[in-house]
């Protein structure tokens, strides 16, 4: 594989880089998903956010998503890049690319994408607010662990 | 010896990031409880790795595997 | 207006640039689509297309999308670029951002204004083949007038 | 005189981006009228946009206007 489909990195993600990866002469379309650090959640102000991975297994289970995405629309092409470390309001955190013949199927193929991520892939959120800081405990991002610590059992597929 | 990778809050309340426990073998369900003794860190809400691959409660660990504990995720 | 949303260019578009508008502290999650120059349409070779448009109305119409889009989805933020002249295989022909707090609005929002683009907006398509070019007639992408000339009422909005 | 415009095939056909018509008021479905007869041109798929905002057969047109032949679009 010249070319790496699915990343964490530490580094600045480029949407265009991203993007250029899944563009080919037989797709018509492509799907980008950029996920955003978000200032206000449930009503609370966020003033940045660190995400921690296990990168190793996150980058397996992003191409896991890619083949995922590959059995159900066997024309699609997926690129995913998550950021990792402290990221300030406003930056990107994930790009999930997916290029098809058809544009239906890549909206459906890049909202597939991003809901499996937070299913599966082992990467956690902090929030750093003004009086205090917490690791988000789900992907719903419903649920705060009151005192730092997860409750409740997760389905991983 | 069995490598045990922590993250997250966890890594914060056991106070690093890896772990070794001394085992020939045992299930991801008896490595949970031990640790749970030892750092008195709630298990019930963790799924296990075990190589980069997740693993049921009765999944056997062996001597020279890497185990990774695993919160609830939250990217994207 | 210190930015201008709603474009219609004859240079080439870049992804990045196109995000960058609708990015902001309260929306987490951006929804691109891009449109490409897709090499084969039922079955046939296309080795290049060119797109005409009435500019002016064309960027009256995409911004009318992008109130469309505020009606229905009020905190959504819109960004639509739209490519003339000839373009190349996989060349890039429009971008649409659209920036949502919540990512569901965002990928419904943006595939609602590809879908608005295709039957509102005056811009037009003509494929070139190796064996001749032709006016593209729907935005449905059935039906090739042909003799050049168009069949059959389009129901504009 | 209105101001009309053409596009795509219909400026191949015509021959011309844009034609005067010497009118003081008529329709948009008299002008399209007289534009077939004079140019032979199928108007039936034809949207007419008047100052560029898409108008009905109906709809009267005036000298100073500026109305633009539009056939069925296929961008994006």
């Amino acid at each position: 594989m010249l070319e790496r489909l699915f990343i964490v990195t530490d580094q600045p993600i480029s949407v265009e880089e991203v993007t250029k990866k899944v563009v080919r002469p037989e797709a018509g379309a492509v799907s980008s998903f950029i996920g955003t650090v978000r200032e206000y959640t449930r009503g609370r102000r966020t003033l940045s956010l660190t995400y921690e991975a296990y990168r190793s297994m996150a980058e397996k289970q992003l191409e896991k998503i890619g083949e995922e995405i590959s059995r159900q629309w066997p024309d699609a092409k997926t690129a995913i890049t998550h950021r990792t470390g402290h990221l300030a309001i406003s930056e990107i955190a994930v790009v999930i690319a997916v290029s098809t013949p058809h544009r239906k199927d890549a909206f459906w193929a890049s909202e597939y994408a991003i809901e499996r991520i937070k299913q599966i892939v082992p990467i956690w959120k902090k929030e750093h607010w003004e009086d205090g800081e917490q690791w988000i405990g789900n992907q719903l991002e419903t649920e705060v662990y009151p005192e730092g610590k997860p409750k409740g059992v997760e389905s991983h597929d | 010896m069995i490598n045990v990778l922590c993250f997250a809050h966890l890594k914060e309340q056991i106070g690093k990031e890896q772990l070794e426990v001394a085992h020939e073998k045992l299930t991801v369900k008896q490595l949970l409880n031990e640790l749970q003794e030892k750092y008195a860190i709630q298990t019930d809400a963790l799924i296990v790795a075990v190589n980069e691959e997740y693993a049921d409660p009765e999944d056997l660990i062996q001597s020279g595997d890497t185990v990774a504990l695993i919160p609830p995720v939250s990217g994207g």
